[in-house]
Formats: C-alpha cells, structure tokens, sequence
C-alpha cells in the first residue's frame, strides 16, 4: 500500500495485471475506464471521435498542471486553496499588462516571480509561524479574488487575436494544422504542458533525493527532521512551485481563452484538490502519484464531457458533478479492497441462513457478530441489488413497451444511473433508521440490556426482503392502481415484521410476548408516523 | 569484558570545565542544561567521552537521558552550556554546535532514538537511507541528478546483514515487526560510518536473541574504533558491554562509574534512585 | 388500461412568471395605466430654498446583491452623476449573489448615513426582505430608489400601501429583456439559413444559480418557442468558466451538428459560441447572440463570429438613480420609473458601441483618480 | 498541550488575565477585542449603537449555529465542507413546501429527518469505507447546490410576511419591541438560539462523556478504539449533529430573510471552518472550544460591519476580508508565544552589534545562529517597524499637512491598514530574495562551501538598514522629485552594501578580494534586472 516508488508495485515478479491492481492509480484507472465506457455508450460516434478526444485531454490541463505541484504539496503535508483565486490573478495580471503596452517577456517573468514570492510568503506563514494551511489559505483565496476584481476593474480583459504574443502562443495557444492533414485539425498547446509536467513532476516525486525528502516530510516529519530534513524548507519550495504552476496555468488558461474575468478559476481549488485525491494521493500526506493526478483530472474532464453529451438539462449538471466526484472516490477506495466474496460471504450465506434457519441465524449474530459493519455491508448490497434491477427494468420496459416511468426525481435516461442508487440508499437508510429508532424505544420501555446497535443488527438483517422493493417502487413508477402498489408493500412487510419478532426474541433474548410487544409497538410507532404524513399530505391534496 | 584498571567514583562534577580534557577525551559535554517550560530536564550536566569507549548511561525513568540524547543529536537546542568535540585532523577539541540535527550528523554523531523514528508508511530502503539519499548522474550529467534506487535496496541488505537481520528493502516499515523496525532504525546510524554511536534502548523492543545479536554489534562497533553512548533499562546488559557507566537522577549526573567488574548492583542502583546521596 | 392507471399525467402548464414578480401586468383588455408618481415632500424639504438653491454636499450609496461584471457600467454612472452633481457615494454588496448579506449591508448602511441629508439606492430581489431595511430607510428620512432589479417595479398601489411613496425603478425587466434577445436571435438566424430550413436553438446559461440569468433565459425561450419552427434545446449549463464553456459548446455542438442558434444569457454562452464559429467556420450557417457589452464579445461582433449583442444601459442604472435623487432632493421633483430598455448591437454600430462602453473599467479607474 | 478539558487551563491558580491569557480561546478574544477597537474608532456613533451591536450578533447566528455541530466533528478529527450547501437546501424545501400548502410542523420534522438521515450517510461512508470526508463533503457540497437549484427551479423562493408561519417565527423571525421601548426595536430571536446551543455545545464538549470520547476520537484514534470507545459511532453522531444544526441554521435564515435563493449559503463551510479554527479547535481533532467558535463568528460578523462602516469600495471589501482571516489566524496563532523580548532579543540587540562590531557580529552569525528562523524574526519585524511608520507619517501629514499620498495601491484611509503592510512585506521579500539568489550564485561560482541559508543569514542581517526604506516610500508617496528619491535610495543601499560585503567575507570565509566580487557580481545583476525592467517600463512609457 505504502510504497516509497509509489507507483511501482512491490513485487515486481507480478503480471501486468496484478500489477496494476496493486498500483496507487488503480481507483482513477477504474474511474477513467467506467467513464470511457459510459461516454462510449452514450454516443460513441461524438464521443471517440479524435478532435473530442483531444478537446478532453485539454480540459485537463488547468487542474492536472496545478494538480501536480499540489501533489508535491499535499505529499509533504500542506496543501493550498489559493490556487484557483491565484491563476486568475495571474492571468490578469497579464491580460492588463499586455494591455497596457508591456512586452509579453517582460510580463510573463514578472509574473512568475510574483507568484514565487507569493508562494514563498505563504510557505513561510504556515511552516515558520505555524498557521495551518487549510485557514491562511482561505484568506489568500479571498484577498486573491478581490485583488483579482482590482486588477481587472470588474471587467473582463482580453488578449486581442490580432496582437497576439508570440511567447503566449507557446504556453497556450492553440495550433492551427490545417483542416483533414490529421485527424485532428487542431491542436492545442496546453496539452503538451501537461504532458511534460507530468514526465517532471513523476522524475521529481519518484526520482529525485527531493521527492523522497518531501514524502518523509509528509509521512513523519518530526522523523525526517531527525534525520537533518530541512522539512520546512522541503515544504516553502513546494508553494512556490504550486504557485508558480498555477500561474503557469492561469497564462495557458488566459492564452486559450484569450480573456479573463473576474470569476475565473472561481472553484478550481476544490477540483484540483479532488482530483488529486482521487489519483490516490494521500490527504494526509507522505505518497502520491503524478500520473493518478493527471488520471484524476481525466476524470473530471470526461464527466463534464459526458454530462453534456447526455444533455442532461441545466438543473441536473451539477447534482451530477457532485454524484460522479462521490462515486470517484469510492471507486478509488474501494477498488482497494473491494471483494466479490462480499456478495458470497456477506450477503448470499447470510440470507440462506436467515430463511432456513432464521433463529439459530440470529443466535449466532447474537453471539458472533460485532459491531455493526457486517450487518451495513449485508444492507448495502442488498440496496445495490435493488437499485440495480429497478434500473435494468424500467429502462427495458421504457425501451421495449414504452412505459413511462416517473418516481420522485427518477426517470429513465442516464441520470438514472445517478438518482436511482440515490434515492435507493435514502430510502432504505431512512427505512432502517426509523424502524430501528422505534424499536429500540419499545425494547428499553421492556427493559432490554443489550445497546442500540443489537437492535440495529436485528433490523437489518430483518429487512433482507426489502431488496424486493423494486417492485413497488417500479408499480409506482408506472402509475399502477394503488391497490396493486399496498399488495406489493404488504407482501414486502410481512415476512419483516416476522424476522422483526424473531431477531428481537433473540437477540434481546426476550420471550415471545414482549417480542411481539416491541414489534407491535414499532407498527404502532410506524403508523402514527403514516397517519400523520398522510393527514398533511392530505392537507394539501 | 572490562578493560579499565581503576574504579572511581566521581559524584562531584561541577568543576568539570576547569579541568582539563583527557587525551584520549572525544566529546565533551560541559554544564549543560535542559529546560521545558518550567520542567527542568537536565540541570548542569558535564561529561567526557572517551575516544573508542562504551559509555552507558542508566537512569530512572524521566531521569533526563532521553533528554540528554536528543541533545547530543540536535534535535532539540540545550537551554545552556557546551559541547567539544576532537577535531579528526588537527585532533583538538574544538567547541561544536549542535542545535540542528545536521550540526550533529556533521559532527559524526548518529543516533538510534528511543522512538526509532522512523517514517512507517515508506519501506526499509527508503528508511535507511532517509535524510541522506545517494545520488547518480541523471538525465543531463550532473544536472538532473536523482536517486540510486538501486545503491539504496542493496546497501541496506548488506547493512541489515551486517547486524544480523535479514528484510526485503521494498517491505513497508510499518508492517514488520518491532524488533526489525528497531533494525531498521540501528542501520540508518550506522550507514554513514559516524564516529560516535547513540543507542537509546535499542534492545527494548527485540527479543533475548535479538538482544544479544545487539549487544554484540556494540562490541563489534567498538572493535572498529566507534564510541558508542548506549542507554539502557537492562543492568546486565550494561554490565556485559559499557567500558563506562554514567547514571542520572532527575536530571542531574550523580555518579560516574568504571566498569572493571567491580560494579555493585546495588549500589548502581541506589546511585539510580537516590537511596545513595551525593556527598 | 389493464392495472395501469391511466390517469391523465399532464398537468395544466403552469405559467412561471419568472419568480421575480416581473409581470408587466399586460392583459390586453385592461384599462391604459398612467405612471402614476405621488408627490411626497422631500426630507429636505423645510430646508429647500428654491429662491436662492443651494447644494448641500450629500453622499448617496449603491447597496447591490452582487457584485458582477455587469455591475462596473453601472458603477461607472453612478460616478460620472455623483461627481456632477457634487455628492459622494459608494457602491458596495456580496461578491457572489446574496440577498441575505446584502439586505444586512443595507442596515448597516442606513444606520450609517445622515438622516434628512444623504440617500440610498438599491436592488429590490423579492417582498419580503427588503420590506423592514427600506421601510427604515424611509422613516429615518434617507430616501430610497431601486436599481437593476425591482419586484415594485409598476406596483402603485402596494408601495403606497407598505411605503407611502413610490420606490423609482432604474433598470430593465430581465424576462422581457430574454424576450427581445430570442426574438432578435430568430430574425437573424432566419436571414442566415434561409426560410425552409428548421432552427435549433441552443440557449445557454453561465450560473444557473443567477435568478436574473434564469429570467433571461426564460424570456429567450418564451420568444423561441413562440415561434412554429424552431426547436429549442434544453439550456446548457456553460459554467462561469470561459475554458469549460468553449469546451461544452464545442461538445453540444459535436453532439447535436443542427444546432444554428446560440443564444447566451452572460457572457461565456457568446463567447464560446464565437469560438465554436471562429474554429468551425460556421459565419454562414450559425448565428450567435448574448447580453451585454465585454470586451471578447465586442471583438466577436467584430470577427463576425457573434452575430449580435444586446447592450440594457447599466451606465444608466447607475446615473439616474442620482440624478433623479438632486431633483427630488433638491428641488422637489419625485422621482419615477426608468426603463433602460434594450437596444441591439451588431457590426453596424460595433464602433462607436466599443469606443462607448467597451472599456467602462479604464474609466473608472480615472474616475477613481479623478473625482 | 493536548488537554482534555480544552477551554480551562491547567493551572488553576493563576489570577484571571494570566488565566486568561492560558486559555485556548485567546486568540480570539484579542482578534475581537482589535475589531471592537477598530469599529469604535471608525463610527463610534453608528457602531456602538444597540441596534447595530444586536445586528452584529445576529449576523453571527448561521456561522456560530453551524460551527458549533463543526467544532465537535472537527474535535472528532473529520470535517463537512457540505454544510453550506445543506443549509440551502434545507432552507429550499421549507420554503417550497410551505409554498405547496404543507403544514409547517410537518414541513419541519421532515427537514430535519432528512438532515439527520444525510448526516448518517455522510457519516457512514466517510467512516465505514474510509472515504476521506474533505473529498466527499466537496462531492455532497456540489451534489446539494445542485440540489438546491433543483428544488428552487432556479428561482428565489420566499415566505409570505402576510402567512408567516409561527413555528418559523420561533425558528428564527424578529421580535417587534416597539420603537422606544427598549434599547433596541426589533430583537432577532436568533440570538437566543445562537446563545442556547453556544450553552449546550459547551455542556456537551466539555461536562459530557460524549465530548471527552469526541476528543479521544480525535486525538488518538488508534488508542481510542483500543480502550473500547466506538470512534465510528462517535463520528457518525457528530455528522449526524452538523448537519441537524446545518439544516436549524437553514430554516433560520429562512425565517430571518423570508427567501431563499439558489446560491443561498455560498462559501458559509470556508467561514464556518475559518471561524471555528480561529476560535481556537484543533484542525486536526483533539481539542475545541465552543465560546472560541462563537467568537471566532463574531470575528467575521464584525469584519463584515466594520468593513461597511468604513465605507470601502466593493472591490476592495474582499481584499479586506482575505486580510482580516489572515489576521485573524496570525492574532491567534501569536497570541500564544510572541513575546516582547522579540524585539529586544532578535532585533535590537543584533542591530547594535551589527552596527558598532559588524565583523565580530557575522563571525558570531557564523558560528553560533542555525537555520534562518532568527534571521527572519529579525527580517519581520524590522519591516513590521518601516510599515508601521510609514502608516503613522502618511496618515498624520494627511490630517495635518493634507499632502496627497498614493503609492501603488496605497493610499490614506482605513484600507491603509491592510495595503501599507502587505506592499511592506511582498517589498522586503522581493528585495531579500532576489539578492540572495544573486549573492548566491556569485559565491557559488567563487567557490564557496557554505549553503543557501547562510547566504540568506547574511542577505538578512545586511538588509538591517532596509528599515529606513519607509523614507523613499513616502517621498514617492508625495510625488517629491526623483533625485530626492534617488539620494534617499542611495543612502539607505550604501550601507547594505557595505554590510553584503562584510557578511560575504565572514560567512563565506572569503578573502576581500573574493567578497568584494560576490558583491559586485549581485550589483552587476541587480543594475541588469533594473535596466530589463526600465527599459520594459519604457517602452510603454
Ligand atoms: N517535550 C517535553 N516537554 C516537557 N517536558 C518534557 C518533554 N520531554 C521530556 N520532558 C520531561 O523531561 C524529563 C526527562 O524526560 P526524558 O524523556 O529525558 O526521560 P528518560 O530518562 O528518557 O526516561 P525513560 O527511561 O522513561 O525514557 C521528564 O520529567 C519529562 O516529563
Ligand atoms: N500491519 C501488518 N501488515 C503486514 N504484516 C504485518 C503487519 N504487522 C505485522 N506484520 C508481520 O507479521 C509478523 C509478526 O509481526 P508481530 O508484530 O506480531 O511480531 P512480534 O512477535 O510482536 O515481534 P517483535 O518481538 O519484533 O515485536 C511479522 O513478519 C510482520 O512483518
Ligand atoms: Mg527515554
Ligand atoms: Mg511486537
């Protein structure tokens, strides 16, 4: 896991395969392929065609060119939400200067000089006085954006295309290669940027006496400083050079676009950051890898590439920004120690047991499971099932028969792949939650001696047969009779409240009168809370 | 085992700046003390070391070695007083600061902290050599100079080796166990070939074998011309390899003894708890 | 019907009338309205000596709900018309849109001011907060006007019932403004591609969470699907960063080739629909088109990329306000609605438009020099 | 350090300013007690008025409501960057529902069960699947904007003042006192809530058990786990409580504004994280304090008045909030060791012995001064000394004498307070680091066997005159005549000069001739960087 060549496996006699699978980038490497597949599915014809492709790789170039130096950054324990606020600035800086008559040089160096000082100050402010970095950066963020809105005087500036510098042109421009000679017919700078600061920044994190001194930094530093690490040091040159490449990418962003406003690079510190993250470098410091930055950032060009082909509407780019960053990071740790003997070991055998031999099953969760972690895991499969057979099904009946399907925010299309695990999960955990809530108070009105977490292992395993709860939700969905939908619901309901009792029984080890005592008062708790939602429903309606 | 002739007490150490250094003399420590806030660690500690000997220095706990140790390496600046140390060419002792662990490392003085003070998320190799990583020509020559990753993997075989353990240099720190950590952390001293060797309970973590494969590589150190300070809870241990035994009592060095066989116990003992005054 | 209901699952549209209370009141079959104005004495009316006038230095404050880059022009007038008129005033408000930070520098500011002698001018987003702020205002004798946005706008009856005097309105309505932008963006598009073929709009929005922008877009496709052959597309969200923005049209585009139509409510929409036309060489089969007057779009209209822009007189928003403000306060005069309208821009008046507006930042740095 | 009882310090003995300066809360008292100053000495009349000193206090509710649920998640060791986003939507679905006809009772238990239910799955994946809650807190903070702007339709949802509902008013409306009555008119009962979680937050991170296993989560995980506390459930609790107080703050603000908008509770997460690490809790878990959250949202509610108050432009208003965290952060950070004796020990005395035995004082420098943490105490606080006076003559010569000054983006006023530092600094830093970077390569190529520290040491120390540099500055500042400038310039290089000379021949062990080369090589770089620049600048001009 913690390697110091971070991205080389440790047993090198391993196939390509394993070794990859071992590798820190394995999470953003799975990200990466899911997100091909999905945009290949969309529309493959858009989708793969070259000049896309490209104007993809592009749109890394902002987060993975900052994303690497906040690698180095992040790997020796700091790390820095100015970035965004600070490529704006950059940028203004250039775009007014050039402006005003300066030479492009003469610009660009005062520039990156600004920024290594700005760097340099900050370094000093949180390695010598000891400010942490999360809250001084905050402030630069904001005194950066308004010094950003000074700059530019609340306007947007821009770089004339008939006077455009040269020098500009490198770091950013895009490159005209005439129409059908390439596949591509053109072919944007910033791209080769990216891909030379990657070959850098890899040499320098795995290669090079410093990497290794700011990984120490990061992983123990009172340790490193033992041993004669100058970690403060180590850490002031990474802010300057996280601020030196932000200001780098603020001018490639300035040369690409050919304006900057006040609202430029607005959140980019947020995407940066995750990007990172999800390349699999540590929050906390001490590894990283450069490459799984750049993948990480891959991914956040593909979902914005993906989601516009999806058309999805205005209100749901966001939501989907927000669910494809979550499932980022889960795949990225999961993809650690995901197992499929989970489905085996956690679900299948559990629920085998559970309804063939449902009492000796909570006997031995009384006396052999702790804690509450297999009984979620037995929840949370069960869910996925559910939310992936509604999902299979409502888009094959739409396809084939043409139902239209409508539950909650759910309707078919891609955004399905996001709102029906949602509202699946918040489903059954406001389920379990209350039932267990209810539950728990009629256990302890009758005098149980077993804690909570007894009472929510028994409701979860109780609730195995809610993975059926796709059928009701997909009858809703379809607009069937109600009658049709409450059968549904009681077919569901029924064989719960008979584990209810059972695992209460048990594992409050209660006779059978006071078990039904709780379950009863649980279905009274339970409808109190229906009767009462459907009185203000009522209200309304 | 012992090799000195006499057996001295000295409980007065006071006057130690005015007397004169010892020929044989290589680091000197003079009315050094150690605050923390109103904790006083250390208080007017003087003490020589001789070139080429084992000193132990034996003490209750928060009787200050710790303190005492992390003062000679630099990790922690001393509130007051001196440290000499023979210059290897001119072979005079010459006043050294030691206020950084670089200034120590400088110095020739490496230290095994009680602590091991390792970096656990990274691997053996990189352990070993932290803070002094070997380099080859790189891309261009001498610019682009990086890593000789290679260098690192197989001298720190050889170094575990040599003190008698065997771990696979990619193996991750924090996965072994705690006698091989402490391996570990023995190599990343010896790897520099200093010329005076800090040992802060090296054996509290290892096994009886482990122990003496340690106690051994003391007496092999010695054979090689180091001085070695060697701290320990083990009076045995102390008996079979310190040539000297200094002990401290809160905070203050309260006997120097001569290891020639005629150590008591007891008395060593009641140096450690105070059951024997200072005259 | 089997068991599945089959219940009517439309619902009777419902008319959105933008949120804002921007309603023009308009059914045709109403009665014509005056622009009635109450006259109520000003605060300084006892010390008003129109015999012998004389002009007392006062300060007049701009309170914004957010501080955009449209904000400068108005700032720019509000400036020039403070300096004329010898007051001195500030413009301030949240840098991202917050009414609830903005009606918290609204009392601030009140409290601040010198009660019979200055006055205030701000952006009215909904009833209910700014009831409390502006009802303050006006007991303690500091005079109100609105600017940019205003729920009042036109509302007689009710300022005079909650505030005893009409709050003036300098500004535009934003759907009506959307309106004329969709309505213009189809006329060109039509002379572009020719009668016979069909136009596929795409509407765009840079921060869906900008009700003025949502207002916008909501008049543009008002006007759009008004129209029997255009079919209008979902409105993409181009995000308020101009690299992303080019990239997300560019992909629209690639995934939808029909598209002639780009209509933008701020600035990144038109600007990377000019992108996509400048890299595409699209000048003959798509029309761009956007708000307001920056500088990239003033250079696209330029190119011939962006076909037009409509420019809604923020200098304006910022002028009459204070102009209006010395008539009443010095002379008496009530102060009343001001709609800043809309007026097309396009490549047969790109010159003087750029030579006007295109540079409201440089003049306000020499106003800040000078004045 | 690392007490349990955070808020009372250890010795109990001392008398209560000593007390008080012990306590983990000082940081933050200063920061108020300068604001409070400031604000006084701004618009005494106005600030001090009841109703804007109510108001203040108000305007802490969201932040202080919020940053108590964050302070014991953050004691806990994990934070939530979602709470912003979470406030509006709970705010959204209020408002919107109530707009519906649903009764408010009802409206409000749902809100708050859906905020628990979220709190719980945050809590859940960021602790059972180990997902590191700064990247799932971004993706949730996306996901819920997202959200908001879905509920809202993207417009501004109110509540009618002519149907407000009472619960809300309790929530969070303003109590008419009628005019005259009181001191003040109309008093938010916001306040009271801010005050009565402050109590409770307070009784449960200090006198409860759950606060100290809080602490003990975030102080040792490992260990915690050990001794048989449940740090997952302790987590997931203190999520589950963020987000409730997330969505109270939400409904408050609701209830105050009467409106909600799409970007309602933009940014509150950064503030609410800032207020409560200013405030004195631990970024990294352990310790807390919640009088100190409070004050630390009463830091920014004043910054916000003050900023008002003093009649800055827009632009300037977040150049100024940047500043204020800043300051904030440092106030808090050096109340708890900067001494007096900083300036007799690091900077007096070396100044005296650099000024009358300079060869003895760098030949001491050499021997005796390790790293550059001493060089830079004296570096800060002589340019603290050129800032300070060049603000004092600046801002008396304007009352008194009214000679306009304006140099860069400095000018008389209270912004002079922010600006007059940060040009002080980025000056010094520019002038220090880029003669230590030429002085350097000079030496390098003489063949020196020093490092770049000892460089920087003698770079700093040379620069002692460097204090007088508020002399050209003003004189700029006022337009005098360049030769005057330039004489003034001259006479404060002559001595640096002499003193790089001095410091390259001792730290260097150079011979004079050697030492007079470096210097004249950083010269001949310097007259070259000025000429570029000039001739740069000229082009333009
Ligand atoms: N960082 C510190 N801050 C304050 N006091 C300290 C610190 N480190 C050590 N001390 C105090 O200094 C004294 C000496 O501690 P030291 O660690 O040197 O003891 P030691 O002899 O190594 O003990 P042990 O045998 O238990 O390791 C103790 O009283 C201890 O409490
Ligand atoms: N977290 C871990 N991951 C992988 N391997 C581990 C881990 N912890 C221990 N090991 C391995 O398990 C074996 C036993 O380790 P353990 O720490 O239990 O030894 P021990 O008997 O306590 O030894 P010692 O006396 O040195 O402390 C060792 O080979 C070690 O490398
Ligand atoms: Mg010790
Ligand atoms: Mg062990």
């Amino acid at each position: 896991m913690a390697e110091v060549d971070a991205s080389v496996s440790r047993d090198s006699g391993l196939g390509i395969t394993s070794r990859l699978l071992q590798s820190r980038e394995v999470g953003a490497i799975l990200a990466v392929l899911v997100l091909f597949t999905l945009g290949s599915f969309i529309r493959a014809d858009v989708f793969l065609s070259a000049d896309n492709l490209v104007g993809i790789i592009r749109n890394t170039a902002i987060t993975a060119i900052i994303g690497y130096g906040m690698t180095l950054l992040m790997v020796s324990g700091e790390f820095d939400l100015s970035v965004g606020s600070l490529m704006a600035v950059c940028a203004a800086l250039v775009a007014t200067m050039y402006g005003s008559g300066y030479p492009i040089l003469f610009i660009v160096l005062l520039v990156l000089f600004f920024a290594a000082i700005y760097g340099l100050f900050q370094g000093l402010m949180i390695t010598k006085l000891g400010l942490p970095s999360l809250i001084v950066t905050i402030g630069t963020l904001t005194l950066l954006r308004g010094a950003n809105l000074v700059i530019l005087g609340g306007q947007t500036a821009t770089i004339p295309s008939d006077n455009f510098p040269r020098l500009l042109f490198y770091i950013g421009g895009v490159l005209d290669l005439g129409t059908d000679a390439f596949l591509v017919s053109r072919f944007p700078l910033q791209i080769v940027w990216t891909l030379l600061f990657l070959v850098l920044g890899y040499y320098i994190l795995n290669k090079t006496a410093f990497g290794y001194r700011a990984m120490f930094t990061g992983g123990n530093k009172e340790s490193a400083n033992r041993t004669g690490i100058k970690t403060d040091h180590v850490k002031i040159i990474n802010f300057m050079l996280v601020a030196l490449l932000a200001a780098f990418a603020g001018m490639g962003q300035l040369a690409f676009t050919q304006a900057v406003s006040p609202s430029t690079g607005q959140g980019v510190e947020l995407i940066v950051i995750a990007s990172v993250v999800i390349g699999g470098t540590n929050l906390f410091g001490g590894e990283g890898s450069m490459p799984g930055t750049f993948l990480g950032a891959l991914v956040f060009a593909l979902t914005q590439n993906i989601l516009v082909l999806a058309g999805l509407g205005v209100q749901l780019f966001q939501v989907f920004t927000g669910i494809f960053i979550i499932a980022a990071v889960l795949i990225e740790v999961l993809s650690r120690d995901l197992r499929l003997e989970y489905l085996t070991e956690e679900y299948l055998s559990p629920l085998k047991s559970l309804s063939t031999e449902t009492e000796s099953f909570f006997e031995y969760v009384r006396g052999d499971v702790q804690g509450i972690d297999e009984p979620l895991i037995f929840a949370a499969v069960g869910t996925v099932i559910w939310a992936v057979a509604t999902l299979i099904l409502m888009t094959v009946v739409d396809t084939i028969l043409g139902w239209e399907f409508s539950f909650v925010i759910v309707s078919p299309g891609v955004s399905a792949l996001g709102t029906v695990p949602l509202i699946a999960f918040l489903l059954t955990a406001g389920l379990l939650l209350l039932t267990a809530i209810f539950l728990h108070a009629s256990v302890k009105a009758l005098g149980t001696r077993r804690d909570f977490d007894t009472t929510l292992q028994g409701v979860i395993y109780s609730f195995a047969p809610a993975v059926l709860l796709f059928v009701p939700v997909l009858l809703i969905g379809w607009s069937f009779v109600t009658p049709l939908v409450l059968g549904s619901v009681v077919l569901i309901a029924a064989p719960i409240l008979y584990l209810l009792y059972q695992s209460t029984r048990v594992l409050h080890e209660f006779s059978s009168r006071n078990a039904l005592l709780a379950v009863g008062a649980t279905i009274v708790l339970w409808l109190a809370v229906g009767v009462f939602t459907a009185t203000q429903i009522g209200i309304v309606g | 085992m012992s090799k000195a002739d006499e057996s001295t007490v000295t409980s007065d150490l006071s006057a130690a700046t005015e007397q004169p250094a010892d020929d044989d003399t290589i680091l000197s420590v003079r009315n050094v003390s150690k605050h923390y806030g109103g904790v006083v660690a250390l208080e007017d500690v003087s003490l020589s070391i001789k070139e080429n000997e084992v000193l132990s220095i034996v003490g209750d706990n928060g009787a200050g070695k710790s303190t005492f140790i992390k003062l000679l390496s630099g990790v922690i600046p001393a509130t007051s007083g001196e440290f000499y140390m023979r210059d290897p060419e001119s072979h005079d002792l010459e006043q050294i600061v030691l206020e950084s662990p670089a200034m120590a490392k400088r110095a020739g003085i490496e230290t095994v902290f009680q602590d091991m003070s390792l970096s656990f998320q990274h691997d053996v190799a990189a352990n070993v050599f932290m803070g002094r990583e070997p380099l080859k020509d790189g891309l261009s020559g001498k610019l682009f100079r990086r890593l000789d990753r290679e260098y690192m993997e197989q001298r720190s075989i050889e170094a575990l080796d040599e003190i008698g353990f065997e771990i696979d240099p990619n193996a991750i720190t924090e996965e072994l166990s705690g006698g091989q950590q402490q391996a570990i952390a023995v190599a990343r001293a010896l790897i520099s070939d200093p010329r005076v060797v800090i040992l802060d309970e090296p054996t509290a973590e290892v096994s009886v074998e482990g122990s003496q494969k340690i106690l051994d590589l003391i007496e092999e150190l010695q054979a090689s011309g180091k001085t070695v300070i060697f701290i320990t809870h083990n009076l045995q241990e102390v008996f079979d390899v310190a040539d000297r035994v200094a002990v401290l009592r809160s905070g203050s060095l309260v006997a120097e003894l001569e290891n020639d066989g005629t150590i008591d116990r007891e008395e060593l003992v009641g140096h450690m708890t105070g059951a024997i005054q200072q005259e | 019907g089997g068991l599945r209901s089959t219940e009517n699952t439309e619902t009777p549209g419902e008319q959105d009338d933008g949120g804002n209370g921007q309603n023009g009141g308009g059914g045709s079959d109403e009665l014509p309205t005056a622009l009635r104005v109450p006259l109520v004495a000003p605060p300084t009316a006892d010390s008003m000596d129109l015999s012998n006038p004389s002009n007392e230095e006062r300060e007049m404050v701009f309170v914004t709900h957010v501080v955009d880059e449209f904000m400068t022009g108005i700032i720019v007038g509000m400036n020039d018309a403070l300096n004329n008129v010898g007051w001195s005033g500030e413009f301030i408000g949240p840098s991202s849109h917050d009414p609830a930070q903005q009606v918290e520098t609204l009392n601030t500011t009140i409290s601040r001011l010198r009660n019979g002698k200055d006055a205030i001018a701000t952006s009215i987003l909904n009833r209910t907060q700014y009831t409390q702020p502006v009802k303050n205002a006006i007991n303690n004798n500091i005079p109100v006007a609105s600017f940019n946005t205003s729920v009042y706008s036109g509302e007689y009856k009710e300022m005079m019932d909650k505030f005893g005097i009409v709050i003036p309105y300098v500004g535009q309505k934003f759907v009506e403004a959307g309106v004329a932008v969709g309505q213009t963006g189809y006329e060109r598009a039509k002379e572009k591609v020719g009668d016979d073929t069909q136009i596929v709009a795409l509407p765009t929005t840079s921060a869906p969470d900008h009700p003025a922008l949502s207002a916008r877009a909501e008049g543009i496709r008002m006007a759009l699907e008004a129209q029997g052959d255009v079919e209008v597309l979902d409105t993409l969200n181009v995000s308020g960063d101009q690299a992303q923005a080019i990239n997300r049209v560019d992909t629209k585009h690639k995934s939808n080739p029909d598209i002639n139509l780009i209509l933008g409510t701020a600035l990144q929409g038109a600007i990377a629909g000019g992108r996509l036309v400048e890299n595409q060489g699209l000048k003959d089969e798509m029309t761009v088109g956007g708000f307001d007057l920056p500088e990239p779009t003033l250079q696209g209209i330029r190119k011939g990329t962006i076909e037009f822009t409509a420019g809604q007189d923020p200098y304006s928003q910022g002028n009459m306000p204070v102009n209006m403000m010395w008539n009443y306060m010095e002379r008496g005069i009530p102060m009343k609605d001001f709609n800043t309208g809309i007026s097309v821009i396009d490549q047969s008046n790109i010159e003087f438009a750029s030579r006007r507006s295109g540079s409201w930042g440089d003049l306000q740095n020499w106003q800040k020099q000078n004045y």
